[in-house]
């Protein structure tokens, strides 16, 4: 389904972020990618949601080449993906249901749905309590399941974490994964860039590791 | 579908209305910049509709002034007057007793009394008419045939006082251009700058958007509401302050025209001027709108 | 500890320049805003100046018309002349010659060639004069002298005719004032707003620098440098169209001047006004930014 | 030296984020701060630097009241405190360097000194290559560490750090662990609020628990 080949990164001041990655993903599997501060990981999540292009190189999502993607048509990509920001990017002006309801607004969904599927997504992560609160009343921890939560309401084919754990202890670090295996289960594609080793302790699934901007498997 | 629409875009508009409201001194604030900043373009306009409604026929048709002679009875007047309105060269014409003139050459020369120091009023009776043509070959015409009537001494058409006149008026165009610029520049940099300014403290919220799949249209809707909204409200503030004024202004002209025993009243805005000015107005913030989001979405955009 | 004083502030003022040229667009974009609302309220200072000292004798002091015998000659003329600049109640003498006044009245009137109709000019040399005093006795006293001089017909000073230049001059000054608190509004709301705006995009500098233990002062030290070196700019630019403004209305004030043979020129900004409008524009931006930053500041602070 | 007595913390909402904590950590001292999502940890650092004020009890911190400060004398308490937030709070308009170098210049601190200081600071983080970029060129783990430099530049006599190690690997971790460690070693208070288990293993510093508020030694 995802699918790098000769891709690479070279920042505007020069910095190479990726170097010569060749990858691929298939449809429904679920992959952790690990390495050092700085090794890429965050960049080669980026480039699968066109958040960055690359200097060279393919990638291909379901047959669609992402570096040729006309401007107009990467909104229709990036629907088919949610992505937890590593900087969670939430909107301090709405309170925690808008800031969920805000994936399923820009994809004109149902209105007579909607509001059940954000109380749904918020209960998964524990949110329900807090829905009227807004995010500047919130802990750490929860902001970023709250990031969580807006990544998983619209129901994404595919699932993109970029540190999902941070800041949350070790047990609901342990549900959200269990959430993330849940949603693999159902046939989602998911990929997790993670530091935490204890999520990469006793897993079954493939993990990739990054060093430096280059893929050591 | 249609639903879904409507759904979509009330839903937008009350978000913004909410915003609006959420907060009070940002948006008063701003609202109250921009019908300042339209009221004066608008009452500009007005005072020109106004001084051209007074002096339009004065100043563009030629004129031409004829003397009576002095022993003229007021009989002879009378048919004079009706023998030019009925002429159809003749757009307009307007008759000075010689009480009148005299009175007139008081008042600019500031010699006072003159009748007194004179004995008697040395001025003649006259008429001064306002054609239609105004080629030279037509107005000697006119001037020919009239010049035949027994009741008339002497015509004159004088180009020097007309060219006075439209040098004095050309400058006050002139003025009026030079302001109205300055401030339709004003207006547009201001409303532009202030609804871009809100929209600066936005940014993040227009990021994410970009990020999770907004298409650009989705993303600019809420802020052209934002921004026609504004602009509509400053637009209304600026129809208050107009019809404020120009209330307050007619109030002061009273006592001048009693003085001069003459109708000076503006006139108020009319409805048409009305809808243009709000229509004006809602789409100046809409362009401000437009062109800021746009800047920022293009920012945003993976290169 | 003054040097040390110096350098703080020398960097912060070197910083804010940075970040003015950092964000180049908003930046010319306020200037422009704030130098346009300046430069109206400076205008309109700058008319007023010229009007009064154009009218300011001629309405404030009374005034009163020597009419000549017919038959005065040119000698008697000058002997009077030179009578009524000797008197220490008389601030001002002017000599209206009777062509002077013909020329007047067909002006004024629209009548033209009335000599040619009359056959000759039936209008008496005159003078008109200000004097110093103003209370009715005094000037009843005034004219009962000069009512005795041989040359002198009559002797008129007439009220009404005040009374319209006055009701006149009033509504003037009515419309300006009108236009000048309008405007002063505007330009303070404008100011505070462009200011006030900007640094809503600075909320998390102020946030930070507060929780890292930064002093009130220190953290509104920028942002008052900012604004006031905004307002700054703003007053530079309101001055630069001032300038350019006097200069182009000049330019077409030369054709009046000639038909009217009198020198009408617009005096341009005196030292004191050009220095008085910058400090005010600095004074303006820099309480916009204070204001703004201190509510920041307040919102920041542990409850 | 920092001495609860009695805290509690009641949100503007109602929620009771601390209830009745007793606590006392000597001068010199170095604690670790634990508890799951949303037990208080933030509260009760945000107490110690003042940006939330008890809504009963004493805090005191080197026998000064803050619940009683003056609102002109709090910004000389937080110069005493170096404080890595939670949710980082860099300023994205200036470079990394300016970013350090803003504790020095609130503090009126010799002009000759202050680059040097800076560039100490950055080095200390890895992050020396880096001082001219703009922080959103920096990768998550990159900014967290840019935090901990801003936090420690003016050698402040109390450090607070709230989940430092959130975005940071392995090895980062231990790096950053063993730069507190050695700034407690010159007598700086050290509290460390953190989920990472990896941490508390093979500490010998005191751990204290929050529970929903409580203390639970
Ligand atoms: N400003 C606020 N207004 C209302 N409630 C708040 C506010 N700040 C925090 N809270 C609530 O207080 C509780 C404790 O928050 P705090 O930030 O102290 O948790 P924490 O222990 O730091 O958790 P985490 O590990 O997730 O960062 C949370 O439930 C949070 O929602
Ligand atoms: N916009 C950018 N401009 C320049 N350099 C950048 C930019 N974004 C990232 N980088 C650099 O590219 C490198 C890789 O960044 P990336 O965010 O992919 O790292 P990461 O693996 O996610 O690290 P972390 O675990 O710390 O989040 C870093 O050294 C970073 O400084
Ligand atoms: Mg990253
Ligand atoms: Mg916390």
């Amino acid at each position: 389904m995802i699918i790098f080949k000769n891709v690479s990164k070279r920042y505007p001041d020069g910095y190479v972020a990726l170097n010569n990655v060749d990858l691929s993903v298939a449809s429904g599997e679920m992959v952790f990618l690990t390495g050092h501060s700085g090794a890429g990981k965050s960049t080669l999540l980026k480039l699968i949601a066109a958040i960055e292009r690359p200097t060279s190189g393919v990638i291909t999502i379901s047959g669609q080449n992402i570096a040729q993607l006309k401007p107009a048509a990467i909104p229709y990509l990036r629907r088919k993906i949610g992505f937890i920001f590593q900087d969670h990017k939430l909107l301090f002006d709405r309170t925690v249901f808008d800031n969920v309801l805000l994936p399923l607004q820009i994809s004109n969904f149902d209105h007579n749905t909607v509001a059940a599927r954000v109380r749904a997504a918020l209960d998964k992560v524990g949110l329900l309590k807090k829905e009227k609160a807004m995010p500047i009343a919130l802990s750490g921890g929860e902001r970023q399941r709250l990031c969580i939560a807006r990544a998983v309401v619209h129901r994404p084919a595919i699932l993109i974490a970029d540190e999902p754990t941070g800041n949350l202890d070790v047990e609901y670090a342990r549900d959200i994964m269990a959430l993330f295996t849940s949603f693999n289960q159902v046939g989602v594609t998911v990929l997790i860039a993670t530091h935490d080793a204890s999520l990469l302790e006793d897993t079954q699934h493939r993990i990739l590791s990054l060093k430096q901007g280059k893929l050591a498997t | 579908m249609m639903r879904a629409w409507l759904t979509q875009h009330g839903f937008v508009f009350f978000l913004t209305l909410r915003r609006l409201i959420a907060t009070p001194l940002t948006s008063l604030l701003s609202i109250i910049v921009m019908g300042i900043a339209l009221s004066l373009p608008a009452g500009i306009y007005v005072l020109m509709q106004n001084l051209q409604a007074f002096s339009g026929q004065m100043a563009d048709s030629p004129q031409m002034s004829l003397f009576l002679k002095l022993d003229t009875t007021q009989d002879s007047i009378e048919k004079v007057n009706q023998r030019l309105e009925e002429n159809p060269q003749i757009l307009s014409v307007r008759f000075i007793p010689k009480d009148a003139a005299l009175q007139q050459l008081q008042q600019s020369s500031g010699l006072t009394d003159i009748a007194a120091s004179l004995g008697r009023n040395p001025l003649p009776d006259a008429f001064v008419i306002h054609t239609q043509e105004n080629t030279a070959d037509a107005l000697e015409q006119l001037r020919l045939t009239l010049q035949k009537w027994p009741e008339i001494e002497h015509v004159q058409f004088d180009s020097a006082w007309i060219e006075r006149l439209n040098a004095l008026l050309d400058l006050g165009r002139f003025a009026v251009l030079m302001l109205a610029t300055l401030l339709s520049v004003a207006i547009i940099a201001i409303m532009f700058n202030t609804i871009r300014l809100q929209i600066l403290t936005k940014r993040d919220e227009i990021e994410l958007s970009k990020l999770i799949g907004a298409t650009d249209s989705f993303i600019q809707r809420p802020f052209l509401y934002f921004g026609a909204l504004q602009g509509l409200a400053g637009g209304a503030t600026a129809w208050l302050i107009m019809v404020l004024a120009i209330r307050t202004f007619n109030e002061q002209l009273i006592t001048l025209s009693q003085l001069y025993a003459i109708d000076l009243q503006l006139q108020p805005l009319t409805m048409m001027d009305s809808i243009s000015l709000l229509l004006f107005s809602g789409w100046l913030g809409w362009l401000g709108a437009r062109i800021s989001v746009a800047s920022h979405l293009w920012q945003i955009e993976p290169k």
